[in-house]
């Protein structure tokens, strides 16, 4: 009896630690004005990179601004605080989580979730409670009227393609393609997309109905079989940073000659690592993170990011563009839109300003009319990358419309 | 493809044994044998690929680590539960929750990113119309020494004989004068150690990231299922099975189909014979 | 101890009718107005708790299921791929057939039920670790087939824009209003309506004849054979409610987040179901609603600590399971023995 | 007519004989015993008859039917009830409920009056506790009734094992080395027991190792090794049997095996 005793005293403290703590944390925050912004996505588990950058890119450039005593909105400075949620790519996690950000912290503003599944799912509760959100998965109804109040947060893959795809064909001879996907909705859909990109173009398709299940590590037999298909090209669909050197190792491997290539955003880190020299030549996605290109902002920015979380992403560069956007349209449309977001979505339409992320002095808008009829997607520039000595090189930079 | 499914099949065959070491020693599914693999991996990359240590001495760091972890398991958690629990699911289910302890550890201390080292050595080999990539042929080697090895201290040392008796009969053993407190522990010690090191050599091909122990607990599950829980030639032949199963059906048909059918195949065997290829009947 | 334990069940069906009024009764009539008074009135107008606690009413509904598997003596972790096929069965009626989701529900729960048989008279031959191998199996088997379903289950792509319940009107009166993602709190009645229900039917069950007969086979199954206990027959019959529990939940969440992926319930979740009612207790019929109500609202309230919240989870499961390993119900049972048998 | 006749029957575990066209039969209100060394098949004749296990040949014939290839389930049904070897209870139950549910064969009521506690499933239940009750004061349990069974003495457990067998209302009642491991007063009580269920009209098959207890209370003795019907006789003629001395005496490696 005593043992139990002791056990249960023992929990009883944990318990009143745990609700000790809880009240600390949330009591920090007081005094100024606080803009709260919420980020929700998976941040644990195999794919959790791609909730945790957007959490760290998020409190990176909220730190930055706080130093300067915060961000200003209609002549007053309000202290930016991110409020993340890990979903763990459950749907069930992501509804409660997006009625604990919305509900719960009175937020109206969220960056993610990061892929269909959980996407869709929170689509009811943020349209019912006001709330405008920036996922990265690219179902294209999210963005599509009658929905309005999701915002894709980078270059969806459907529009990177075709422009590969045809700098490819003029630039190297590219004649035929195969593709490869992970098997979920994204990179499917992805991968659909590329197809019928690649066939406008007049690319032969070699074939297209290769998959990988996720949580494989080897892809040898899967990519024999899209190597002996022989195709100039291979396209990775939708892969996540941890499949693609693995991918491009095995095709080298089985002795592939030609061009790889993604439209997602990739890590050079990892490709050097997992992938070594088989990387060399590899082209995907990248935002404004190439060093070439990067304003000084961008690399004070990127210096912060690495204090932290440690180290840099670069999925990172795609990722900055949401919080500063939401910030710099509230900004425009007054300080009423932090708690109305029909004000910002008004602001949203021809808001323009100049891209702080990069040396060139290039515009940054609201795009995605020509895909969504409506301007539902950040301008993020597209810039196309190619591991050239271990690094990214910037190939060319385009945009979408 | 055959040449795959051979490579497969020895790196599988690492896994399956320490799981069916832990199984047959304790009757124990161990959930966190993926979650050990994992952190096999994650020691090479750190003594290996970060600090420059040789290869082969990352690999004896692997079992010291891992057979410590085992050790702690035992000692710790399973030896209590035996002697509090009512009901046998209970250690599956501590089984379970140290799964979700590892991962979650690792994820806040390795993080969330893929890892990979460089290869150890490099050159691919041309065999026929298939291609060997040197790393592999090496991974394959090693395994195949280490289970070599495994198979011969099992069968003639002293605590490999203990070990096998601890297995028979929990009972007797103890009658024998046989600490079987402590043959346990080191034979769960031993265990998580071949899954470190099956995670040691695997790593340099296919990489590491923290959220790969599941796949790869669930592969071990189903090859000892194949061939006999707790019966290590069982668990030899239950790898072979699978890693041709997966080099055939991925060569032939999309991914996801072929474990759909390695799945309904797994369960209609299982209904025709229980107690897998080789094995006794359990239960 | 075990004077204690034959208190607590005095008998068998003959005696439980009796017993309505026993405090059984009592705390299950507090535990309907804590949830259809109490929460509402004092959560109302926190939706986010409401949606939480919707999530874990309708977890531990389906987790009820498990427990009845595990009153057989079986561990079933084949309880996500049921509530996939009812999620399924659901959203493929409702969007194709614009069937309304008051007649899915139920149908779900059939059908699940039904496939559950089926699949269960083989399989409930296997026991212990083999049993537990195959339904695990069969998890990731019927993901895979969803996974591969072609047009009908939508593949990788899944089933969106799954509309949500609609109006129910008996005689020209409205009975039940349209629900709407706007507010949660029909979702959470239906929720606890469910599981009220849920636990009624399954507290009856173990409490007649049938949940020892059911706890007789989890002894020895070869002993209840030889008193003339058709096995088979009564192992499927706790299956298929099982089963039917799983069917019934998963079409439940997918009105509720109006999407089904074939990745909606993996193994994990089927794991999860386990731990609920481990935690709870396994001997205990509220178990799996403890155990899935603390695991739910605990990783909610360890969002205070970010990042340290996946990991604490971890560490705070094992300690529960190394200190209480016969769930946290047995807390409070040892507690009352202790003061009624100071011996013990 | 007998209420048992074995015809025959004979089961292989791959190459291995275990019983051998082994034929006998029993009488109503007979108790006959099935002796034999360690390993004579004993165990599997049991399991043959009880329809445990299906026979490679040969049939069962019960009070004139075939049950052959019947579940086990069904055969209880028919009142050809088997106890078990080790002591097999419901360990998580009280002595009480133990027997109370085994009067599942009785139940008058569906599954669904069960479920809904319907007046018959109501009556049922209260007749089966008294007539629990009743069985377990005739073996001598009442006193420990209320106990977990898990936490009965040894000697009451193979009682327990008997009470559920007798819940079921057998009329031809197998019983598996009933007296194994009983010192000589437990015997005598146990031998009293069989002759007491005997007298409540049910016939007895037992499967014995103790010679002298069968001796005792046998009308008929049946003796297997290897797997064959070696002798079978009235107590007194199985004791002058050659072949049954052999079998006992001139093997004692056998006796040791166990």
């Amino acid at each position: 009896m005593r043992i139990i005793h002791f056990y249960r005293r023992q929990l009883l403290n944990g318990i009143v630690l745990l609700a000790l703590g809880s009240a600390l944390f949330s009591g920090s925050l007081l005094a100024e004005e606080v803009l709260k912004i919420g980020v929700l996505g998976v941040m644990s588990g195999p794919a959790a990179s791609w909730g945790l950058v957007n959490k760290y890119c998020a409190q990176t450039s909220a730190q930055l601004y706080n130093e300067q005593g915060g961000f200003e909105i209609g002549g007053k400075k309000y202290k930016i605080d991110i409020v993340a949620i890990d979903d763990r790519n459950d749907p069930k996690l992501a509804v409660s989580g997006c009625e604990r950000l919305t509900k719960q912290e009175g937020i109206h503003y969220i960056i993610g979730p990061n892929v269909d599944t959980t996407a869709t799912s929170v689509q009811p509760v943020a349209e019912a409670s006001g709330a405008i959100y920036f996922p990265y998965a690219f179902q294209k109804s999210l963005y599509s009227p009658p929905h309005g109040n999701a915002v894709l947060g980078m270059i969806a893959s459907y529009q990177a393609g075709p422009i590969i795809y045809k700098y490819l064909m003029d630039k190297r001879g590219v004649k035929s393609v195969s593709f490869i996907a992970r098997n979920e909705s994204d990179p499917l859909d992805q991968r659909d997309q590329g197809v019928q990109a690649a066939k406008k173009l007049g690319l032969e398709i070699k074939s297209s109905n290769d998959t990988y299940e996720p949580g494989t590590t080897d892809f040898f037999p899967v990519m024999s079989r899209v190597v002996s298909n022989g195709a100039d090209l291979i396209v990775l669909s939708g892969v996540a940073p941890a499949d693609a050197p693995l991918l491009i190792k095995s095709a080298r491997e089985l002795g592939f000659k030609g061009i790889l290539s993604t439209e997602t955003a990739q890590d050079i880190k990892i490709l050097n690592e997992v992938a070594g020299p088989a990387a060399e030549g590899f082209i995907s996605v990248g935002g404004a993170s190439t060093p070439e290109i990067r304003s000084p902002e961008m690399e004070n920015f990127v210096e912060r990011y690495r204090k932290i979380a440690g180290e840099w992403n670069d999925e990172a560069g795609t990722k900055v563009y949401a919080l500063e956007m939401i910030l710099q349209t509230l900004r425009k449309a007054g300080p009423e839109a932090i708690n109305n977001v029909e004000l910002f979505k008004k602001a949203m339409d021809n808001f323009s300003m100049k891209n702080p992320f990069l040396k060139e002095d290039k515009p940054l808008k609201y795009v995605g009319t020509a895909y969504f009829s409506q301007a539902r997607q950040i301008g993020v520039p597209m810039v196309v990358n190619e591991v050239k000595g271990g690094k990214f090189q910037t190939l060319f930079v385009g945009g979408v419309e | 493809m055959l040449l795959n499914g051979v490579v497969l099949a020895v790196n599988y065959a690492l896994i399956a044994l320490g799981i069916t070491l832990i199984f047959s020693i304790m009757n124990i599914l161990n959930f966190a044998h993926g979650q050990m693999f994992m952190i096999g991996g994650f020691v090479v990359y750190y003594l290996y690929g970060l600090f420059g240590v040789n290869y082969f001495a990352s690999l004896v760091a692997v079992v010291a680590v891992l057979g410590v972890i085992g050790w702690c398991f035992e000692k710790f958690f399973f030896q209590r539960m035996r002697k509090m629990a009512t009901r046998e699911e209970n250690s599956m289910l501590l089984a379970v929750g140290t799964a979700l302890l590892l991962e979650n550890l690792a994820l806040s201390f390795f993080g969330e990113k893929q890892r990979g080292v460089p290869p150890v050595v490099s050159g691919v080999f041309k065999i026929g119309d298939a291609f060997l990539p040197a790393g592999r042929l090496l991974v394959m080697v090693l395994a195949l020494v280490l289970i070599v090895g495994l198979l011969l201290f099992v069968q003639y040392t002293k605590l490999g004989r203990a070990l096998r008796a601890l297995a028979q009969d929990r009972e007797v053993t103890y009658l024998m004068g046989v600490n079987v407190d402590r043959i346990a522990a080191l034979g769960f010690a031993l265990g998580a150690a071949l899954a470190g090191l099956a995670g040691g050599l695997l790593m340099t091909v296919f990489g590491i990231n923290s959220g790969v122990g599941t796949v790869y607990s669930i592969k071990a599950f189903i090859m000892i299922m194949i061939g006999g829980a707790g019966i290590v030639p069982g668990a030899i032949l239950g790898a072979v099975v699978l890693g041709f199963a997966e080099a055939i059906g991925y060569a032939l048909l999309p991914g996801s189909i072929t474990y759909l059918l390695i799945f309904v195949g797994l369960i209609v065997f299982l209904l025709f014979r229980p107690q897998g290829l080789m094995g006794k009947p359990w239960g | 101890m075990d004077q204690a334990t034959d208190n607590r069940c005095p008998a068998t069906a003959g005696e439980a009718g009796g017993s309505l009024f026993s405090w059984q009764a009592l705390g299950f009539t507090g535990f309907l107005l804590l949830v259809f008074v109490g929460v509402p009135v004092t959560f109302g107008r926190l939706p986010y708790f409401i949606t939480v606690l919707t999530n874990a009413a309708v977890l531990s509904f389906i987790s009820l299921g498990v427990w009845i598997t595990f009153s057989i003596g079986r561990m079933n972790l084949a309880q996500g791929a049921f509530a996939l096929v009812g999620g399924y069965v659901t959203a493929i009626l409702a969007t194709r057939y614009g069937i309304s989701f008051w007649v899915c529900l139920p149908l779900s729960g059939l059908v699940s039920a039904v496939l559950g048989a089926l699949i269960g008279w083989p399989m409930l031959r296997l026991k212990g670790v083999y049993f537990a191998m195959t339904t695990l199996s069969l998890t990731e088997a019927i993901r895979l087939l969803a996974l591969n379903g072609g047009d009908v289950t939508k593949g990788a792509t899944g089933i969106v824009n799954v509309p949500p319940p609609g109006t129910i009107w008996i005689f020209g009166r409205m009975v039940v209003p349209p629900f709407s993602s706007a507010d949660p709190m029909p979702y959470y009645f239906l929720a606890a309506g469910m599981l009220a229900l849920g636990l009624v039917a399954v507290w009856r069950l173990s409490n007649s004849r049938l949940g020892w007969v059911f706890r007789s086979l989890r002894q020895n199954e070869d002993l209840a054979t030889s008193i003339g206990i058709n096995v088979a027959k009564y192992r499927v019959m706790a299956f298929s409610l099982c089963c039917f529990m799983a069917g019934t939940g998963g079409a439940f969440f997918v009105a509720f987040q109006q999407n089904i992926y074939p990745s909606t319930y993996t193994v994990a979740d089927s794991v999860n179901f386990l731990l609920y009612c481990f935690l709870g207790g396994l001997d205990y019929l509220f178990g799996p609603i403890v155990g899935a109500f603390l695991l739910v609202i605990s990783f909610e309230l360890l969002h205070a600590i970010q990042d340290y919240q996946a990991l604490i989870y971890g560490a705070l499961m094992i300690f529960c399971m190394l200190c209480l390993p016969n769930g946290i119900l047995s807390l409070r049972l040892r507690r009352f023995d202790g003061r009624r048998n100071p011996k013990a | 007519m007998p209420i048992l006749e074995v015809q025959g029957i004979t089961k292989r575990y791959g190459g291995l004989i275990a019983v051998n066209n082994v034929s006998f039969s029993v009488e109503k209100g007979e108790i006959v015993a099935v002796i034999g060394p360690n390993g004579a098949g004993k165990s599997t004749l049991f399991k043959l008859v009880s329809s445990f296990v299906p026979p490679t040949s040969g049939k069962v014939v019960y009070n004139g039917q075939t049950i052959t290839g019947l579940p086990p389930h069904e055969v209880a049904r028919r009142g050809l009830v088997r106890t078990f070897q080790e002591t097999t209870i419901f360990k998580e139950m009280t002595a009480l409920q133990n027997v109370i549910v085994a009067h599942h064969l009785r139940c008058s009521a569906s599954s669904l009056g069960i479920y809904f506690a319907s007046p018959k499933a109501r009556a049922d239940e209260v007749s089966f506790r008294d007539r629990a009750t009743e069985i377990l004061d005739y073996l001598g349990l009442g006193a420990v009734k209320r106990l977990q069974a898990r936490n009965l003495p040894h000697g009451h457990l193979r009682a327990l094992g008997i009470a559920i067998a007798m819940a079921a209302e057998p009329k031809l009642l197998l019983l598996d080395e009933p007296f194994a491991g009983m010192n000589l007063e437990e015997t005598d009580a146990a031998v009293e027991m069989v002759r007491g269920i005997r007298e409540r009209g049910v016939t007895v098959v037992l499967v014995e190792h103790d010679m002298s207890a069968v001796m005792r209370i046998s009308d008929k003795i049946i003796v297997l090794n290897f797997g064959l019907k070696i002798a079978e006789g009235a107590p007194a003629e199985i004791q002058r049997n050659d072949a049954v001395v052999e079998a006992y005496l001139g093997r004692p490696d056998d006796e040791l095996g166990h």
